[in-house]
């Protein structure tokens, strides 16, 4: 057995990093603090490279089969006996890829910031804020049990939170950031009631036990039935929403595009690459219960995974934003993921689609924090977020057009590059599985190809806009992250991962189909080519487009009028006809039922000031009936 | 007459020497140093008042119609105390010119009605209860008309004197159905003679509207508001203190001695009125402006409570009254001390003249404070202890929902304390209430009902010392 | 002299010091220092406790002592402490302490302002450590008397009003709860020999369950006042907007805490089976304390209003929890006093030093605090993320204890109003962060607040030891759950052996 | 019938009609005679009870002492023939009602009340056992109430002194405050 | 004296005159009559304690003895709301009970 207990520092060295910046950040100078978290990151990036590489290639297998290994584990907080949070580390296949997308991610991430961040004001905040990210989201991934999980699952909403309404003064920011939290605390509500559940019903936190397919959790927890559906099931739909909240799947949707508010670099990390993935991730580490004990659960997951990747995808269509155009982008990708685990069963190749979620989820990181960090250059040479007010910038942003058309070329699925080889899993595992989802995917492909490609266009070709002052080139410390980023796009895709990332840890073979890749990359080019053809010059074509799909674009302009049904029930619903009426029925009803007590008693002693008339016949007149009306009573009445 | 019974009735002795005496040095002193004779009259007292705790044999005398026992004893000490703070206190007050002229008359009358409450007290027979009773009575009414100046005070004495020659009216009328009844006023023979005729309830109900006169309790209370209202602020808190407590302790002897047969019907009595007088008290305590008037109201309420512990007929209820009383002495006194003092000093007596008396005079307003938060029964004061035993003592007995109500009159009751509170402390005025500072007498009196307030409730010997002395039904 | 007794003589000392004192600089350094001895001996009583524990001391109450009082009537000045009253006791020294520094201040009768504050936190410290019902009962009402000079004279608003209502409904719950221990005591001994006021002793009978079914609802009401009980909670919105800044900080703080701390050792330790067969009201009521605080909260303009409802819910949660009547969820009701009690006298803290500089506590005339006192400002969304229940800070582990225990309950009504309750977090959040939003964040709106002091020291002192106890809680919950959960057990044993439900 | 029995009815008819008209009556004056002759009537039930010495006394101090107070009062403090404005009509209505209902209450439950009259012998009643028992300090001995009684009319006397004394009201002065 | 006349008689006519004199104290005005109805209902007490002592306890003197002291007491009471009643003459310059309220409520 390897000695993996140095794991631990994985996650507490950011944490460290974010106490030390936290509370003497603004003491230090600015540039000495940014080095000192990207120097902390790129030293677990390192640890993490260092755990992937013995976790895949040196520690023993049994049966064939990785091993879940706890690397260190203490009890944090004991509820019962049986019930208890740990905090620890799992190591299995996907907590480690995890670590490595994370930590190369979020270190590319960082270095990016050095450079783009640079003279902002709060730039040591913004990297206590972005250790702090680091630290929830590994101690997510890390996670032993489903409470340790959902503790920082809350930690890194958190951290979302901050980093989206970094810039605090503005009020776009802040509305996004309280949404984002809100929207995701929600989801959270559904994700916690379906802990309570599972753990009323299993007795246990652990991952281990819980998803041990020949366990007890397994095995007995499909028994008891409520409305129709059993326990397990209900508790995995909960679980599930947690997920849908996080990784932004419809309807929890609504807070991803507006959560590019935040400092571009941010946007990568957070709402592209890492913290979004962490619903697909919460359904692969459950994987077990819900493909043996919660089959209907996971058909939710596939449905709903399907519908938010062609619902994203059509409103990316329309969006002249390039950060919301990634934005629901990634909606869109993150809904093959979901797909993918829902059209997945348990174990060797059945687990095709297992496998080919987590590849997507690799290779996803890659390119779209690849993308999102292109995003932020050319906002940072041209400083708008509008495509309408860009065009013709591959001249002034070399490096920035060349790793952003491999960026697009990936994500449209185009061979070799990464993204056609996870998708193309993805594809084949929903094939054999449902073919409708599988066609609602193929045409997201091509949507896909369509709608990045008219970023793409629109941004570096087409008309060559006068920009007020030239734009000019990032420099290093954001160029060298997008180079390194586009390697990786180009190069993991021949990552084999139905060796490493299975469903039951066991390898099987799966090879690329044909039958069902070649139509996706035809599929992908047909998109490219009518954005090539909308796009590559000024042309009318779009407009008309527009015009005569009036209402479908508009609907699709304005997402299908998602904000303004949530805004109608959290304003109007919520606060006008929940909230207030409470707070009016306190004040009126409850509190003046209090104080009508004292009023009465007032205005009792009001009325009945009468007898003390200062008369002495009255008073005596009062004496002599007293006595008699007790007489009568006590003689008569009440003997 | 020999020594013994000297010795056993000591008290009343005692009281009746005292009174002569400063009647007669009255005539004797020297006329330009007439104030002075209060002061002589006070240490005369207050010798009195410590010779009366000096152990003391017990027993009847005069064929039963006079008992002198521990308890009896115990209550005319306590009486004693609160008589000697009055006194203390209104040793300003007569030395205004107006009153010069008669300050071995006030401690003649003021004597001679404690001698009566004494005797009172200490009856073995309806006929020294009942003198006993006029006695102590007859000679406030004068007193309560003392302030010959003011039309209030008249009218304070014809509306005591009239309504308690009613009430006693009232009592004979039922005292001689009792007496028709059994044949006998000896309390130990009534005791065993009576029964639970219709006859004999009205007997009693009409002796207990005459005692619940005196305690004021609901509904025989209406003379007290303006009897307080009236009366020169000593002779007020004489009356709610000291009348009052001799009469509840009386009435309990009597309930528990005389009446133990028909027990079921006087707690269904006490029940009702008790409630009422609770309420009532407070609710008309809520409205007041003058606080005379409004500590009247204060007792009426307080004496509901005080029922609360006559209700079970218990040993432990008869120790808590005899406690509550020596409690409610110190606090009502302090009370009223201040208000002396200030109307005194001001001749003012509203609550709203109190609105910022704390920035002028911080000390008088904490002794008020601590005299209502005792009133009320708040801790760490006394009155908190008093109350609680006297709950306790209902409870006892099973009586819940009665302490129910009590408690949540003491919310009432909290409220309108908290008032005078309020004013002094928290509202402002434009023209407080000048600082003044008190003299010797009134500082001493202050002292020992602020020490009373404070000691008597922590000190449980002297609640222990009380309870071995009670007795039960 | 023993240790517990301390708790009370040094805040009796402490006032008696400032009685004697002239100087009101003086007066504030006697109250610090008192208060600060105050805090190190909850230190020392925490160590002593657990070194007992750790050498095996298994008894229930620990340190105590029993001088008898009132013979006739068997009533003691009993103390002990177990781990629930030492957690109890080591908030109310750290509220204190801090509410000390954050009335640094004051600005009329200062003297008399501190006598008053310690003579409430002398009522806290001896409920807290008493095991006898009287003289619980007797620091109960010390505590809440205070009170009515704290709001009447050094509040704010129409704080006349406010005291009097808040001590008259609090009082009102003690009436109630007079009668409660009076009928507890009456029943404390089968054959009505022994009548005894001590926790331990009635512990050991069982009370007849036609007496508990009178006496438990008026107890549990009576502390369920002061613990905010749905409908008996409008004094709190009203006290507390009312309350100088250190007061709402005690009261919310600690006071509130004596109602949920009552209510479990006396209401449902002692009448565990009424417990048992009524707690289906209170679990209605409680429940809608919780939700409906949290309703509350959102629409509520005035910020010490919000933070009030959302102490309704809060301890709301408390009741709640404690009428489960599991080990879990119990420990949890405890924990959540104690979180509650550091996060909302943080709030309370951090409202009345930002209303101190704005004058305004209106959110609707606040706005981008943030940029000008950051530190506050940074504190204040500390607390909010504590009150929200965010990992890492106290309140997530007290209502990840409570929602976790309550979960537990065999029966499905119970579980499903757990459910209903758990949705408070998602309310929280929401009027959590609207403040955040409209108080702290976006632009400066008021031009008068460019230039407001940050905080000064002894408000950083009173702001960062609450915050680092919050953050300790949440980051180290386990020694105190443990601490909890040990004491808790063996009261948990007895409700169970009698209740076998 | 016998004559013990008519001069019952006599007595009892004058008691009844004087103690009306004595509260009924228009003039003070006459009020106070009215009460002088219900008082002369009880006495005259006294004697027929057989108690001699407290008819004796009832007429000297009662007839004779506290109604000639009264009348002196009465000259002190109105005019003789000084008429009352007659009281509100709901006044008088309802303390007859509750008068009525008292003495109704009253009369029932004595009736109610089985009294039978005693067989013992009477004690002779004669001034010599009236002295003994007012000076016996024994059972059945009155010297206590007798000797506090005495105090009683002391203190009264000094009350009544007090009360009535006449003097020019002085100026009250009030204590100068030391105004701050 | 008394043969044939039953004790209920004497009782009767003593609770009528009882409570003529109660009726007399609440309706009538002048202070003086009020004190002459009090008077009234003295003497009606008296005439019970006697007729008991005579009918039904004729051995001892109880009853008389207390109607003795009672007149007694009504002197010193009389004597001394008289004192008071003149005073409040000189105060009120009336003794109509109705206007003698200063104090109410």
């Amino acid at each position: 057995m390897i000695n993996f207990s140095y794991t631990i520092w994985i996650p507490l060295l950011p944490f460290l990093m974010f106490l030390l910046l936290g509370l003497a950040g603004h003491k230090l100078k600015p540039k000495l603090s940014g080095l000192l978290g990207t120097g902390g990151l790129g030293l677990i990036t390192i640890l993490s490279y260092v755990t992937a590489f013995k976790y895949f290639f040196t520690s023993e297998k049994v049966d064939g089969a990785y091993q879940k290994i706890i690397a260190s584990n203490f009890t944090w907080l004991q509820f019962t006996d049986k019930l208890h949070i740990d905090i620890g580390v799992l190591l299995d296949p996907i907590s480690v890829m995890m670590l490595v997308v994370i930590t190369t991610v979020s270190f590319m991430v960082h270095i990016y910031s050095l450079g783009y961040m640079k003279g902002e004001k709060g730039f040591e905040r913004f990297f206590a804020f972005l250790s702090l990210f680091s630290f929830s989201m590994l101690g997510l991934v890390l996670a032993t049990n489903i409470f340790q999980m959902y503790i920082f699952w809350e930690l890194v909403g958190v951290s979302s939170f901050l980093l989206i309404g970094f810039y605090y003064q503005k009020p776009s920011a802040v509305r996004a950031s309280k949404k984002a939290f809100i929207v995701t605390r929600f989801a959270d509500l559904g994700f916690l009631i379906g802990i309570l559940i599972l753990s009323f019903n299993t007795k246990t936190f652990d991952f281990i036990t819980l998803t041990d397919p020949m366990g007890t959790a397994i095995a007995q927890g499909g028994g008891i039935a409520f409305l129709g559906l059993s326990v397990m099931t209900w508790s995995m739909i909960f679980v599930f929403m947690g997920g849908v909240g996080k990784s932004a799947m419809f309807p929890f949707h609504i807070w991803l595009p507006d959560a590019m508010e935040g400092p571009t670099p941010v946007s990568a990390l957070i709402h592209a690459a890492t913290m979004v993935v962490a619903g697909v991730y919460l359904v692969a580490r459950m994987f077990p219960i819900y493909a043996l004990s919660a089959p209907v659960a996971l058909n939710v997951v596939a449905y709903v995974g399907a519908f938010s990747s062609l619902f994203a995808a059509v409103i990316a269509c329309t969006q002249t934003d390039i950060k919301r155009v990634l934005a629901y982008s990634t909606i869109s990708q993150i809904g093959y993921m979901m797909l993918a685990l829902g059209v997945s069963g348990y174990g060797g190749h059945e687990g095709l689609g297992y496998m080919a979620s987590m590849f997507h989820l690799f290779t996803h990181a890659m390119f779209k924090a690849l993308l999102f960090l292109g995003a932020g250059a050319i906002i940072h040479a041209v400083h708008s977020n509008y495509m309408t007010e860009m065009g013709g910038l591959r001249k002034y942003l070399p490096i920035t057009h060349i790793t952003f058309l491999i960026a697009c070329l990936t994500i449209a699925g185009i061979p070799p590059l990464s993204g056609f080889f996870s998708k193309d899993e993805i594809l084949a595992a929903a094939f054999h599985s449902n073919k409708l989802l599988f066609a609602v995917e193929y045409a997201v492909a091509g949507l896909t190809a369509f709608y990045m490609f008219r970023l793409y266009f629109s941004v570096f070709w087409g008309k060559d806009t006068h920009y007020s002052h030239e734009p000019h080139e990032a420099p290093a410390t954001m160029t060298i992250p997008l180079i390194i980023l586009a390697v990786g796009s180009v190069v993991t895709g021949f990552i084999p991962f139905n060796k490493l990332v299975t469903s039951d840890g066991k390898i099987f073979e799966s090879e690329l189909e044909l039958m069902i890749a070649i139509p996706s990359v035809l599929i992908g080019l047909l998109g490219i080519g009518i954005a090539y053809i909308m796009y590559r010059k000024e042309s009318a074509v779009p407009d008309k487009l527009a015009a005569t799909f009036k209402y479908s674009y508009k609907w699709a302009y304005n997402k299908f009028y998602m904000d303004e049904l949530y805004l109608f029930i959290t304003k109007k619903i919520i606060f006008r006809y929940i909230a207030e009426p409470v707070a009016w029925f306190d004040r009126h009803v409850v509190d003046a039922t209090m104080n009508a007590i004292a009023t009465v008693t007032q205005g009792v002693s009001y009325r009945i000031r009468g007898f003390q008339s200062g008369q002495l016949q009255k008073y005596a007149f009062v004496f002599i009936t007293g006595a008699i009306m007790l007489s009568i009573l006590f003689i008569y009445l009440w003997k | 007459m020999s020594l013994g019974t000297f010795l056993i009735m000591r008290h009343e002795l005692l009281l009746i020497a005292a009174a002569l005496i400063v009647l007669i040095a009255e005539i004797f002193w020297n006329p330009d140093k007439k104030s002075s004779i209060s002061l002589f009259s006070i240490i005369l007292f207050g010798v009195i008042t410590i010779i009366g705790f000096l152990p003391s044999p017990a027993g009847p005398l005069f064929g039963g119609m006079y008992v002198s026992s521990g308890t009896r004893l115990l209550m005319k000490n306590i009486l004693n105390i609160g008589a000697l703070i009055v006194f203390i206190q209104s040793v300003t007050w007569l030395k205004k010119e107006e009153n010069s002229e008669k300050i071995s008359e006030y401690f003649l009358l003021l004597i001679s009605t404690l001698v009566g409450m004494n005797f009172m007290i200490s009856a073995g027979h309806f006929l020294i209860f009942y003198i006993g009773i006029e006695l102590a009575t007859i000679p406030i009414a004068a007193l309560a008309a003392y302030d010959r100046y003011k039309n209030k005070s008249a009218e304070a004495g014809i509306k005591l004197i009239l309504t308690s020659a009613l009430s006693s009216g009232v009592m004979l009328y039922g005292l001689s159905m009792i007496y028709g009844t059994t044949g006998t006023m000896y309390f130990s023979e009534v005791a065993s003679l009576f029964g639970n005729t219709s006859l004999q309830i009205l007997g009693f109900i009409f002796f207990f509207a005459g005692m619940a006169f005196k305690i004021s309790i609901v509904p025989f209370h209406l003379w007290t508001a303006d009897v307080y209202e009236g009366s020169p602020v000593n002779i007020t808190s004489y009356l709610s203190v000291i009348s009052k407590g001799a009469a509840i302790f009386i009435l309990m002897i009597i309930l528990f001695k005389v009446f133990p047969i028909i027990m079921g019907t006087w707690q269904k009595t006490i029940f009702v009125t008790s409630v009422l007088t609770m309420t009532i008290g407070n609710l008309f305590a809520i409205r007041q402006q003058n606080l005379k008037r409004f500590l009247a109201f204060s007792s009426i309420s307080q004496a509901g409570y005080i029922l609360l512990g006559l209700i079970g007929g218990n040993q432990l209820g008869m120790a808590s009254v005899m406690y509550y009383i020596l409690v409610y002495i110190f606090s009502n006194l302090g009370a009223f001390g201040v208000v002396t003092a200030i109307s005194n000093a001001t001749g003012k007596e509203n609550i709203d003249d109190y609105n910022g008396l704390y920035q002028t005079n911080p000390k008088l307003s904490l002794i008020m404070t601590l005299a209502l938060f005792s009133l009320a029964g708040i801790p760490p004061v006394a009155g908190f202890f008093g109350k609680f035993f006297l709950f306790t003592a209902a409870a006892q007995q099973g009586f819940y929902l009665l302490v129910l109500i009590a408690v949540l009159n003491t919310i009432i009751s909290l409220f309108y304390y908290l008032l005078v509170v309020k004013a002094m402390f928290i509202s402002k005025n434009e023209n407080p209430i000048g600082s003044f500072r008190s003299d010797f007498s009134t500082r001493f009196a202050f002292g020992i009902c602020v020490a009373g307030i404070v000691v008597t409730g922590f000190a449980s010997v002297i609640f222990e010392a009380i309870k071995n002395l009670s007795f039960g039904v | 002299m023993d240790i517990l007794s301390l708790f009370v003589l040094i805040p009796v000392l402490t006032i008696t010091a400032i009685l004697l004192l002239k100087d009101t600089r003086q007066v504030r350094l006697v109250s610090a220092f008192g208060m600060g001895l105050q805090l190190l001996m909850a230190a020392v009583l925490v160590y002593l406790y657990l070194s007992a524990r750790h050498a095996g001391n298994i008894d229930e109450m620990l340190f105590v002592k029993d001088y008898l009082w009132f013979k006739s009537l068997n009533i003691h000045y009993a103390v002990g402490v177990d781990g629930i009253s030492v957690a109890m006791i080591s908030l109310t020294s750290l509220v204190v302490f801090a509410g000390i520094f954050a009335s640094w201040e004051v600005e009329i009768l200062k003297k008399e302002f501190f006598i008053s504050l310690i003579l409430l936190a002398t009522g806290v410290f001896g409920f807290f450590i008493s095991i006898d019902l009287f003289t619980m009962f007797m620091f109960y009402e010390l505590a809440v008397i205070p009170m009515y000079l704290l709001i009447g004279i050094w509040g704010s608003g129409p704080k006349e009003y406010s005291a009097m209502k808040l001590t008259l409904m609090l009082m009102g719950g003690s009436a109630l709860l007079l009668v409660g221990l009076l009928g507890i005591y009456f029943n404390s001994s089968p054959d009505k020999n022994q009548l005894t006021f001590n926790i331990l002793e009635i512990s050991k009978v069982v009370i007849p369950l036609p007496a508990q079914r009178m006496f438990f609802p008026l107890t549990f009401v009576g502390f369920g006042v002061l613990g905010a009980l749905f409908p008996f909670h409008t004094w709190s919105p009203d006290g507390h907007a009312s309350a100088p800044t250190a007061v709402s900080m005690l009261h919310a703080g600690v006071l509130m805490k004596l109602g949920g701390y009552g209510a479990f050792r006396v209401a449902i330790f002692l009448m565990p089976e009424a417990a048992h067969e009524l707690s289906w009201i209170f679990i209605i009521l409680t429940s809608i304390s919780v939700i409906y605080g949290a309703f509350g909260a959102i629409a509520q303009k005035d910020l010490k209003y919000i933070n009030a409802y959302s102490s309704v819910s809060h301890c709301g949660l408390v009741l709640f929890a404690v009428l489960m009547m599991n080990q879990t969820a119990m420990t949890g009701a405890i924990i959540q006093m104690i979180s509650h009690g550091l996060m909302t006298a943080l709030f309370f803290g951090l409202i009345g030093m930002v209303y101190g500089r704005t004058h305004t506590r209106m959110i609707s005339e606040m706005g981008g605090l943030m940029k000008v006192i950051p530190f506050l400002s940074v504190c204040y969304v500390i607390a909010g993320l504590a009150s929200l229940g965010l990992p890492g800070l106290s309140g997530f582990v007290a209502e990840m204890t409570i929602f976790v225990g309550a979960f537990q309950h065999p029966e499905l009504f119970y579980r499903i109003v757990t459910i209903i309750i758990v949705s408070s977090i998602v309310i929280t959040a929401v009027y959590i962060l609207r403040v955040i939003a409209i108080l702290l964040l976006g632009p400066t709106t008021n031009e008068h607040f460019e230039h407001l002091p940050d905080a000064k020291w002894f408000e950083k002192i009173s702001v960062i030891t609450l915050i680092g106890s919050v953050a300790a809680i949440g980051l180290a919950p386990f020694w105190l759950s443990t601490m909890i959960g040990t004491s808790m057990h063996p009261i948990i044993e007895r409700i169970l052996a009698l209740n076998p439900f | 019938m016998a004559s013990n029995q008519i001069m019952f009815i006599l007595f009892s008819a004058m008691i009844i009609v004087f103690s009306i008209l004595t509260v009924t009556s228009r003039k003070i004056l006459r009020a106070a005679v009215y009460l002088l002759f219900v008082l002369v009537s009880t006495s005259g039930l006294y004697f027929m009870l057989n108690y001699q010495f407290l008819a004796a006394v009832q007429l000297t101090l009662y007839a004779g002492g506290i109604v000639v107070l009264i009348i002196f009062s009465i000259l002190l403090t109105s005019h003789i023939s000084q008429n009352f404005e007659s009281s509100g009509w709901k006044k008088n209505i309802f303390s007859a009602i509750a008068a009525l209902t008292g003495a109704i209450l009253a009369i029932i439950t004595i009736l109610e009340y089985g009294f039978t009259a005693s067989t013992e012998a009477a004690q002779q009643v004669d001034m010599r056992l009236i002295g003994k028992s007012l000076l016996s300090v024994d059972y059945d001995g009155y010297v206590l109430p007798f000797e506090v009684i005495s105090i009683l009319l002391l203190a009264a006397m000094v009350a009544a002194i007090v009360i009535a004394k006449k003097g020019a009201p002085k100026k009250i002065v009030l204590p100068k405050l030391n105004q701050e | 004296m008394n043969s044939g006349i039953p004790i209920q008689y004497f009782l009767i006519l003593a609770t009528l005159m009882f409570f003529t004199g109660v009726y007399g104290f609440l309706t009538r005005r002048n202070l003086i009559t009020i004190l002459m109805s009090v008077e009234l209902i003295l003497n009606s007490v008296n005439i019970n304690f006697l007729a008991f002592n005579r009918y039904l306890y004729p051995h001892k003197l109880e009853g008389m003895f207390f109607s003795l002291f009672i007149i007694a007491v009504a002197a010193a009471e009389a004597a001394v709301a008289i004192a008071i009643i003149i005073n409040i003459y000189r105060r009120f310059a009336t003794i109509n009970v109705e206007e003698v309220n200063e104090m109410k409520f």
